[in-house]
């Protein structure tokens, strides 16, 4: 047992905190917000070219064949940093790719992403907005050497931005929900597929995609016919590892920012930090945000030893959207009117908080997946 | 013990929802909430606002509680209480600070003149009111203020300085003001309470964003703004009692909580007619629960709300109840929201102008106004605090 | 509205506070923790005395014909005091007898009752524990002009003590549940019936009861035959209402003395209670055993004005129970160490706050019934 | 970072797994619980408690993370906590303050010769060991102390005055007195730390009851109570630093957790068997949601606690990491507590001696003893103020 960061592990960190420090100030995470893009070219240019997207990719594809608890750094210093733009869509496509792709696929598409050529979404989600498989309803019927579909996918982060969406689709809908599911990369210059952005309280450039007709080549079905579901399965688990990390960073800079403030305000002659009150509060986010983290990391340890991290998952998205939403709900608190206001980042994380909190499975959700996981 | 209503309120209860369910057809389209940020926030809602409150003047119910002889109804805080829960519940504008908080300032330490003065213009709704209060460095401890500075020149006192988190300072017609008129004496003995009109040169009006980038903050900076000596609310140097003596009656905040109600039972409809994620209410024990803590959360707070307007009505000087009736209407506003917007799982986020926005992005809207709430007129530390002190008389130090 | 209390109110509320400081000190508490009989029959007959048994009791019966409120302030005192004894079953049942009583029973049993001649227990949970209609399963066969009971009433307070056992029983086991409930008084000197006292964390004098052939005659029949539920239903809002007026004396109680105990107790040179997180610690258990009062007064109104309050009952059992547990478990955290102690009253308080919250049901059975009352 | 024990750590945690197991069929009828004070308030526990005890000490067991060189095992906090985990997890007492608190004294101020004399009895299991530190007017003030003062005479010092809150004084060989020595210095200056047998003349010892009647606290009066000047770690009315030096690794209360983990797991295996109120888990999502609760923060919380043990093994001075794993992991048992005795219902708060008793009354006594766990060692309230002073360096005024 040796809980210290490798080296390695140091470096990403530092390396990254320093960029995001200095490319992706709060300026640009505002002028993102309006942006129809969603992201900065420039800024994504320069994060390809530290080998960002290619992280977690093998090296035989250009890649830097990280561990998924590099990932979790790199996550957690761009949560701190409050950053958007499509690299957590096309990270976990990534994760698909290479979980479920095929050689030619990997070849074709691996190489692209770690340059930072190709920008993935995922489109898991549809009106009926639920994480398990009876939410897949989109209809896809073969024809040809083509699949046809047709339905509406919701909430699919980065699709403006988007190459391919990593889109569920039922295949079968004779058999049990989770055996009749299909996973497809639909290239979004296909014909038929229409992309509206839905405005949210942070700005986090979510999509309505609506498919007519929509011609997808059986070539770019990621894993076997009927068989998609166990993929997005393990992909919504480390899905929900990687929010849980992005969210840990946020919640870290809360606390920090909360902490700083405390000891500067002066109300009533004194620092507000002297208040026993705003101790306590200070000293519930502190622990609760480190105990995220180490939950995090134990069950980013899991998944690079390719252990079962079912629970784990599940624990971690519960504890840290309880958290995050109420470290950054305290922490505009603790700033008083000045934490209510766009002239302080505080109320970014806490827009961000509120969002997180039902992507890829909320509290509720996954507090009945532990049950499940329990035996009960 | 009885808790029925007379009939004469009962009748005034019918009244006001007959009223206000007519004005309800009458709000501009879209209308998803009538707090008064809001109606700082947008035109429309702005012009909705000062419509309904010219009209509440008319009718007489800005001045519902204040005594017959001075313009008023003559009527009790209960009375006030169910008026501002019907209209509230029914989303309704059109009050603000001025028939509350500057009436009580008038009604508490006005001379006559100051009485025959304001309160007529008051109670038309013709004149709209902002709080002066808050500066960079003053905020829960608002008697530290010191950045807007009165001094004497001839009649009129000459206003310099700043005021910050000044809501509605940009649409309203009046503020009231308070400023350090005596940097020398102790901190609660050299303030001064005016009322002015705004319309004056010397004064300039900046926006603050809230983070949901509505603009009802401003700060407010002062420059050579003169208000007449007349304008003065007790003695000079003395304002920090005239605030204190009309605080008690602010804190109830009855119709920001009856909004929530109404935010809430349009939840329920919603999850009665649309289920949550596919399923029926009744299959998710879960969400049904957390509505029922909302709806036993909700409920409890109206009946001490409600106990402690009649102990006020008495003029019961109850700071600790006073206290923790905005604190726990202010903490259930922040829980309810954030239920709500947790209910509506993926759905909850998306703004109003989403066209897959559910309930008009009111939960939406609500989860990050409704922080100011635990913040405004007093923290609920703050509010802790004078329960602690005032109510259970424990030692300060 | 009025919302304080009339003369007759405030009077009995003086004189039963005044009555309890003096005759119930804790030290008769803590004795009759152990007493085989649960109750002081000297304490019981001065109560009698008072008029407490008679109080709900109309005055062509010997009673006071009080209302439900002065009873609610009556069992506030109770509560206050820490109390033991049957009075709480013994008021409830007759509040079912005044319910579903015959003329007949009312006019054999009430003046007894009033003059504190007779203590009635209630039967009504069994092994399954659960408070609805399903939950009575005990059988009772008709014979002749006798019902034949056989089987288990577990949970019963004050049974060692008790004269009748009002008893719920199945009389019809082939149709809905609360269809074939009858509701029985048993007389607990029947041959057949076995008690066994069960001791709990707070010595409540609860009884296991089992019933083998026993036989009670069909006159001892509260209202009809199969119709019992109903009876019940309604006594179970009302007990619900009562349990809280008894949990909210006894978190007064806890405040005032926490309050009392913060401005003497000296660490550090000061008083705890000038600690901010003492003083906020106590401002919101201050706050909530106020709200808990209002409410419970509300409920005890729309009673006496036979308004329905099957919605304010299960608000108030949810609510007062949390707060009178919370409550609690602060008072003994305030009071450290010595709140763990025997030599304290506070544990005291503490015992009751749990061992009542599983009373006529827990907060996620009202949590529950109030969801239906909402219609969802 | 790698989360997998190392080989060794392996082996060792089944060779305590084994040995627990077989002591778990060793135990009295009807255990429930190994809390020390458990043992403390039954005589049949305090046997078990003792031939446990001496079994540990021949295994080396008791000194697993002292320094080969004076006894130990030489390992780190990691095996430490390895092994009382599996201690507590199968409800083996036979551990005291003695090999931590007692024995951190000698470790980190002893001389040589009290190491010599006080270690190997110790690690022995022969002596077992009460902390003489509370006294009625300092609690969590503990430096505070008055009441115990110790005067030189000759070569004993003289002890008079009370302890309180003495846990275990009635049943233990030795105590660890704080005693107040220089009373004109400041008061963290004038405390001498003091290791001695109980079975020496001037000493009385007086039951006080646990709200549940379990005698485990005491009061401890001195009346020319003698203790040899050796006696003293570290030097006279340096006592206060002492006794820190020796703080975070009590702080860390993992054996307490893993009993609370095993009667929630015995709770889960129960409502699996036997359902709830007559349904089955799957029908009750409000009870299931409760219990993942808990096993969600159980999990988080072993978590913290390997890390925060991990820091410790490289020698880091965590105070705030400390205080949090004291804090949280003491809130947690009572919050499964309670949670575990809500969810037995009606049957909850029946005692273990009533034959409908469930789980063998386990959460009717958790819950009650289980309070003492957020007020001993430094209360909730106290953690938060170190996390806050010494973890975020807040101002302390």
């Amino acid at each position: 047992m040796n809980l210290d960061f490798t080296e390695d592990e140091e470096l990403i960190r530092s390396i990254s905190r320093d960029f995001l420090e200095k490319e992706f100030p709060k300026e640009l995470v505002k002028q993102l917000e309006d942006d129809p893009k969603g992201y900065s070219p420039e800024v994504w240019n320069k994060m390809a070219g530290l080998g960002w997207m290619g992280l977690m990719i093998p090296e035989e594809y250009g890649g830097f064949d990280g561990s998924f608890m590099q990932l979790v750094i790199l996550l957690e210093e761009m949560g701190r940093a409050c950053t958007t733009g499509p690299f957590f869509s096309t990270t976990l496509g990534t994760l698909a790719i290479l979980d479920a792709g095929s050689q030619e696929q990997k070849a074709d598409l691996l190489p692209k992403i770690a340059q930072g050529e190709l920008i993935l979404a995922l489109a898991l989600t549809e009106p009926i907005a639920r994480y398990d498989a009876a939410g897949v309803t989109i209809e896809a019927k073969s024809e040809g050497d083509d699949y046809i579909l047709n339905g509406t996918k919701l909430f699919v982060h980065d699709a403006q931005a988007a190459d391919y969406l990593l889109c569920t689709v039922r295949t079968d809908s004779s058999s049990a929900p989770e055996n009749g599911i299909s996973f497809f990369m639909a290239d979004t210059k296909s014909a038929g597929i229409s992309i509206t952005p839905l405005t949210t309280m942070s700005y986090d450039h979510q999509n309505e995609v609506v498919f007519e007709n929509v011609r997808v080549p059986k070539a770019n079905m990621l894993g076997e016919l009927n068989q998609g579901w166990p993929v997005v399965e393990k992909l919504l688990e480390k899905a929900a590892v990687a929010k849980c990390a992005e969210m840990n960073g946020g919640a870290d800079w809360v606390v920090a920012t909360s902490v700083d403030y405390a000891k500067e305000r002066i109300q009533y002659g004194k620092p507000i930090g002297s208040y026993q009150a705003i101790q306590h509060y200070l000293a519930d986010m502190w622990t609760n945000a480190e105990l995220s983290k180490r939950i995090t990391y134990y069950a980013a340890w899991k998944i690079d030893q390719r252990l079962p991290c079912t629970m784990e998952a599940s624990i971690i998205k519960t504890w840290v959207s309880d958290t995050y939403n109420h470290t950054s709900r305290m922490g505009v608190q603790i700033h008083g009117a000045l934490g209510t206001t766009r002239d302080h980042d505080m109320g970014l994380y806490y827009q961000r908080a509120r969002q997180a909190w039902p992507l890829f499975g909320d509290p509720d959700f996954h507090r009945e997946k532990v049950a499940q996981e329990m035996g009960l | 013990m009885d808790f029925s209503l007379t009939p004469e309120q009962e009748a005034l209860r019918q009244e006001f929802e007959e009223y206000f369910t007519e004005k309800e057809k009458q709000a501009p389209e879209g209308w998803f909430t009538a707090k008064v940020d809001y109606c700082y926030e947008h035109d429309e809602a702005w012009e909705f606002h000062r419509t309904i409150g010219k009209e509440l003047g008319k009718k007489g119910w800005l001045s519902l509680p204040w005594p017959k002889e001075l313009g008023g109804q003559g009527f009790g805080q209960i009375e006030q209480m169910i008026f501002q829960e019907v209209r509230a519940y029914h989303r309704i504008p059109g009050f603000d600070p001025g028939p509350v908080v500057a009436a009580a300032g008038v009604l508490e330490r006005g001379t006559d003149e100051q009485k025959k003065k304001w309160l007529p213009l008051i109670a038309s709704g013709e004149s709209t009111w902002c709080e002066g209060w808050s500066e960079p460095d003053s905020g829960s401890d608002l008697a530290s203020i010191t950045a807007t500075t009165g001094v004497l020149d001839g009649d009129d006192w000459v206003i310099s300085g700043q005021k910050v988190w000044t809501t509605g300072a940009h649409r309203c017609s009046h503020i009231i003001l308070l400023a350090r008129t005596d940097p020398t004496a102790p901190k609660h003995k050299g303030i001064t309470y005016f009322l002015t009109p705004m319309d004056v040169p010397g004064i300039e009006v900046r926006p603050i964003l809230r983070m949901y980038r509505g603009h009802s903050f401003n700060e407010v900076f002062f420059d050579g703004f003169r208000i007449p000596k007349e304008n003065i609310i007790g003695e000079a140097n003395q304002g920090w009692y005239v605030l204190m003596a009309g605080m008690d009656f602010e804190r109830t905040g009855v119709s920001f909580v009856a909004e929530t109600r109404r935010d809430f039972d349009e939840l329920i409809e919603f999850i009665k007619e649309h289920g949550y994620d596919g399923r029926s209410p009744a299959e998710i024990a879960v969400v049904r629960h957390k509505l029922a803590q909302c709806q036993i959360e909700l409920e409890i707070w109206r009946q001490w709300a409600y106990y402690v307007a009649s102990l006020q009505s008495k003029g019961a000087h109850v700071p600790g109840e006073a206290s923790s009736v905005k604190r726990v209407g202010s903490e259930l506003m922040v829980g309810v929201s954030q239920v709500g917007l947790e209910i509506l799982g993926m759905y909850g986020p998306l703004q109003n102008s989403s066209k897959w926005a559910r309930l008009r992005g009111a939960f939406e809207y609500a989860c990050q106004h409704d922080l100011g709430m635990t913040i405004a007129g007093g923290t609920t530390e703050v509010q802790k605090n004078i329960i602690a002190w005032m109510g259970l008389e424990l030692p300060r130090k």
